[in-house]
């Protein structure tokens, strides 16, 4: 024991004041607050800039689409695309995405069209996308769950000599399960090549950090199974970037689990159904939106040169098509087979479920030949 | 008002004339009992994810933060085995715990918490210990909500011995169970119908209604014994009514207790009708409707002309929300399954 | 050997002149299932508490380490929720991974995983996903195991649908069920009963008994129907003796699989005999014998002379190892049972 | 948020080597090692000294009668008396102890009879005294589960203005549990009045430390939590004493929780049912039993000159009467009553429970009466 104590080398501490590379106002930041990482170039910051257009353009359609009653419920990331987008863009081809219902934007940036990726939220089946196809897990519902997954998927791909990356979404409140705990143990004890990214976006429905953790940060958390942990400004892509791609490429490289704490604000409500004036003031929201993650690198590429009018326009009209799309397919219902309720319940088929399938067979006959239903 | 047809009143007579009936939803009831126990007795507290300022996400704890202050009522951090284990220690100390699970199946992470410690403590301890803790748990579907929203877990605390789980059908059980849950010494298990919390009666609150461990006949008939709870009790009257118009007497039961049950207020019906069924939404293999059959059977084989029927959700997932009215069962299910017997 | 009739033998002749049979125990049965699982797949990874250089509390995975080395099988931290999570996310990337629960009440930890996930992914994916993970349990009492080491959970588990439960009774089972349960792309909840663990049959290894979703027949009988499973078969075959001494004839069936149930085998049982009763270690309410009650009542209930009877562990926890002896249900209990019926 | 983390004083970091106030040696320790706690006062000492003695004697007895298979089971806690005597020693009268299936010996030194104590691993039933008498919970089996109680009862407390703090034992795995990780955050975030205790015994059943967790150690997890930790000599009475009175107190004046490991070794096996020989070499135990906390504590207070050949005689026969009385507790069993399997399992009465117990009664009578069973 006192071997391990003094062999193993201290793992990265997290910083006390948020990782920054451009501040809120969209100015670059140098010296301590990098932390010594390196602002993406402005090329790739354009890129982020753009897929953050595009996914907010999609989660204000989708959240006016939920208001007209065409979804069952959204939640919406709202301001904290710089978290969601960086890590998309972090992840190679091959690496897996384990997202929960708040990240259903970085779904989409990931490529899955926007029917498959609201079939949940649209109550037409509990997935809407095949997992292995775009290598994403499905959205986790039970909190902290899918982090387990990803720990063991993770593992699996080390054994098997591949080098697959998984990361995971967590929110701040999802922190405090069990599972989540055992996530970051499983992962730094097995070495695996996983991203916990929390985002940190201070509610968890109505709870606030405060009565969440007594820990300064959650990246603090990272001490405590012995991986590196960084305490990132969580509305800033250039810096969300830089920090998530260092982590994936270390786990590549075999140098094992990171956890990430994005600090961000979830700017709507929990969910459509939510009701945010019975637990926090507007003064708050309305400081969150001034340090708006798009904004401020707007401001920044703009200064650059590199945001002309004419690049604007054409985000713009990725942006709007992309909407439209999301429309035109929210339009129709696509029609469901209930009859498929029984075969994906079981690879091997099973007698009494044929019977039971059966039975809403011959009712949905019968309803049809103006029978009981 | 067959319902409260059963129920007697306690309170005295001076309280009862300053009220009136007013329509109360059963969530409202809820929180009403929640209320008056806790200005009853300063030992109840209440706590859970959002249960605080939000007043829960179905607003059962609706105002109570303002009114009791947060050393009686809070948030606790997002975590349901905790939730349950820090209860059972506070019950160790002398407090009476009401604490909340989300939704259904967001009281599994809490499930080793429940079976191993919640169940067995008293037993364990030869009665040192009692933990007069309930926990809420809204339940089962109808509510179009997705994935993990929706499940009806009766039967996995129904089997585990130490448990009282009782549900009520209705803003006046509703009111009047809880308060007794939380009087009770025993663990109980309380499971909200989430599709009735917005259902409304005509209820002088504070009522008494008959002790929670006993089933209630709310529909008399003499043809079938129709036995329900929670969610479709309601279900059940309307298949009454169907019935009663192809000139079927269903007599429906409301168990309002699944653990401990009823044998006798069911068994008596039985022996009237000679004919039974079970109506629930969780799954059928396994589920709560097989030890109703199955004790009833034991009970009244002789007396009964016809299997006991089952009708429930299928062997499935629960559904997503635009196909769980084909999972549901529905009063023409009822009718459906009762047409299969020989008569 | 009734229950080696039973079987037929996959092996090529060659093979099978090679061997000679041994007596083997359940154990071992479960550890040579193991070992040539894996050496035939290279996908299938056995991980869980003290699996590795230990070879597990019971041994069953003796010697499988040195064999494999630790990429292949090793020892997980401390969680259980943790490795069905991890099983889940490897089985998502192609592998098969076996894992242990030490004993039958430490699977509630992972009850979540198990039934919001395990038990679902392949549904909520279209089938797009499929999780072929075989999670061991040993379950049951018998062996004077204090408190939490002796539960018989298998109502938890079969009452989720996704899930596929079995558990043999014998060497030969074991192996073949085991085998099956790997091969399987299912989720399958392999149930071991640990007062088995110890007993021996003479087997030829490998051994392929007949597929793990039908009962068995094990004992032939005219009277009543006895169906049993894990732990109880032995009881059951007891009492058949007991029976057969008193001029009853008592046909065993062992169901080996708890989910799905074998209705074709226990039905045409049934049907001949008119008679049945249950027998289990679990507590009676809601336990697997109301399922198995329910069904055959419902689907044979003309061809019943008398109620089916469950004869059950008590519905109180698990008692502490002097008092199991009256908790669990022996062969004098079932004959019992039988003459409380009108004959 | 960045007000939470200015605004918080960062709590006591674990040291990197053990706290140690005794060494191995049975040398007091100076400087930097013992972080600033000082030495408890001879008498003090030699009070743990007493009742390690008494301990380890009562251990070894219940051992013997395992093997003579007067007990179902027994996991012993040999080599670990500096921790099971020093928390136990660090609580007030009103406080409580959460133990587990390997702090037996703490329920003994805390006042509960070898009999009331045994009745667990004797199989009589699963509790043997009352929890409220003795302020010390049911020993737990279920891992780190009873923490989460021990957080619980100690918020109950506080919450009722009494200053009644609660101490719980954990093992090395047991920390892995999620279970574990949710009290350490309960607690920290309602800063419940309780001591966490993890016990480093190295091993949980066969499998070591260094596949339990990649943290350094143990006492690192409180960072994560915004908790003190300590990581302390869990061989050295003095040591382990100290930081527990003082977290102990801490608590008690409503400074919160303190998570503390203790390094020990686990001399004996898991239980007798174990084989160490197939995870662990003999060099490690010969190591280990060479750093006893008993051997340690012995060498100086003897030369103290505290520990006179008369104190050591006396220590003796209190240890020898207490073996002596654990024998004779053990020699007879107690008459169960098999009926009472009825009578606690709930506390209002069940017709349906009352039928098996009429049914049982009969089945018992007709037994006598030379029937079936
Ligand atoms: C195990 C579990 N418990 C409770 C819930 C109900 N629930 C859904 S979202 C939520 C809050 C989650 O907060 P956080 O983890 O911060 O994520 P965010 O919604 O802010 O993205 C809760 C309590 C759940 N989904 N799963
Ligand atoms: C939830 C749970 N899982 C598994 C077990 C089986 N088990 C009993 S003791 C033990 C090892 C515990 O190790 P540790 O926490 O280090 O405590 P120690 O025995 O070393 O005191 C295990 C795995 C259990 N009791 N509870
Ligand atoms: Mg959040
Ligand atoms: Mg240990």
């Amino acid at each position: 024991m006192s071997d391990r104590v003094a062999t193993r080398e201290e793992p990265v501490r997290p910083t006390l004041l948020p990782i920054s590379l451009i501040d809120g106002a969209g100015v670059a930041v140098n010296g301590k607050r990098t932390a010594g990482f390196a602002r993406p170039d402005d090329q790739l910051l354009l890129g982020l800039y753009r897929k953050m257009v595009v996914a907010r353009r999609f989660d204000i359609q989708v959240s006016a689409l939920t208001r007209q009653g065409r979804l069952a419920t959204y939640p919406s990331a709202l301001g904290q695309e710089a978290c969601e987008i960086s890590a998309v863009a972090a992840l190679a081809e091959g690496d897996w995405l384990f997202p929960t219902y708040r990240d259903t934007v970085a779904l989409v940036s990931r490529g899955v069209t926007p029917a498959e990726a609201l079939t949940l939220f649209r109550g037409d089946w509990h997935l809407g996308f095949d997992p292995g196809h775009y290598r994403i897990a499905p959205q986790s519902t039970p909190l902290a769950t899918q982090a387990l997954h990803a720990v063991g998927l993770a593992t699996a791909a080390k054994l098997k000599g591949d080098d697959t990356v998984a990361l995971t979404f967590l929110g701040d409140g999802s922190t405090s399960e069990g599972d989540a705990h055992e996530a970051f143990n499983f992962a730094a004890v097995w070495q695996a090549p996983v991203v916990f990214l929390v985002q940190n976006n201070q509610y968890a429905i109505s709870v606030p950090v405060a009565k969440q953790t007594h820990a300064r940060t959650f990246a603090d958390k990272a001490i405590g199974y012995g991986m590196p942990g960084y305490f990132v400004d969580g509305n800033d892509a250039a810096a969300m970037f830089a920090v998530i791609s260092a982590s994936v490429e270390r786990a590549r490289a075999g140098g094992g689990p990171t956890l990430i704490e994005g600090l961000t604000y979830r700017v709507e409500a929990h969910t459509n159904s939510d009701d945010p004036t019975r637990y926090r003031g507007k003064a708050e929201e309305t400081t969150w939106r001034g340090l708006d993650p798009i904004a401020r690198l707007e401001t920044y590429l703009t200064k650059a040169g590199i945001l002309t009018a004419g690049v604007a326009a054409d985000i713009t009209a990725e942006a709007e098509a992309l909407a439209s799309a999301t429309r035109d397919s929210m339009s129709e219902s696509p029609v469901l087979d209930p009859l498929e309720l029984f075969d994906h319940v079981y690879v091997n088929d099973r007698p009494a479920l044929l019977e039971q399938r059966a039975f809403l067979e011959r009712e949905l006959a019968a309803t049809e030949a103006g029978g009981h239903r | 008002m067959t319902i409260l047809e059963n129920r007697r009143s306690a309170m005295p007579a001076a309280q009862e004339a300053a009220q009136t009936a007013t329509q109360v939803s059963l969530a409202g009831a809820l929180t009403a009992a929640l209320r008056d126990s806790m200005a009853e007795d300063s030992r109840v507290v209440v706590f859970g994810e959002d249960v605080g300022p939000l007043g829960g996400v179905f607003r059962v704890t609706d105002g109570l933060a303002k009114e009791f202050g947060d050393t009686r009522i809070w948030d606790s951090p997002l975590a349901e085995a905790g939730i349950v284990g820090t209860a059972i220690g506070m019950a160790m100390y002398g407090m009476r715990p009401v604490v909340e699970m989300q939704f259904d199946a967001f009281s599994y992470p809490a499930f080793e918490q429940i079976t191993s410690h919640l169940a067995k403590m008293h037993n364990r301890s030869k009665g040192a210990v009692t933990l007069p803790i309930v926990i809420r748990i809204p339940y089962a579907g109808g509510i179009g909500g997705v994935e993990h929203h929706s499940d009806s877990s009766e039967a996995y605390w129904t089997h585990t011995p130490g448990l009282t789980v009782v549900t009520p059908s209705n803003p006046a059980d509703a009111y009047s169970m809880l308060r007794e849950a939380i009087a009770s010494d025993d663990p109980v298990i309380f499971l909200e119908p989430k599709s009735r919390y917005w259902s409304k009666d005509a209820v002088e609150l504070p009522v008494v209604t008959p002790p929670m461990t006993r089933a209630l006949v709310l529909r008399e008939g003499t043809d079938v014994t129709l036995v329900a709870y929670g969610p479709t009790v309601k279900t059940a009257l309307q298949a009454a009514d169907l019935g009663a118009a192809e000139g079927l007497s269903i007599e429906v039961i409301d168990l309002r207790s699944l653990s401990p049950f009823d044998d006798e207020t069911v068994g008596a019906s039985v022996r009237k009708t000679s004919r039974a069924a079970i109506i629930h939404e969780a799954s059928q293999f396994g589920g709560y409707g097989a030890e109703v059959a199955a004790r009833v059977t034991e009970r009244q084989f002789f007396h009964l002309a016809a299997p006991i029927l089952r009708i429930t959700g299928f062997d499935i997932p629960f559904p997503s929300p635009k196909l769980e009215e084909y999972h549901l069962p529905t009063a023409e299910r009822v009718l459906a399954a009762l047409d299969t017997w020989e008569w």
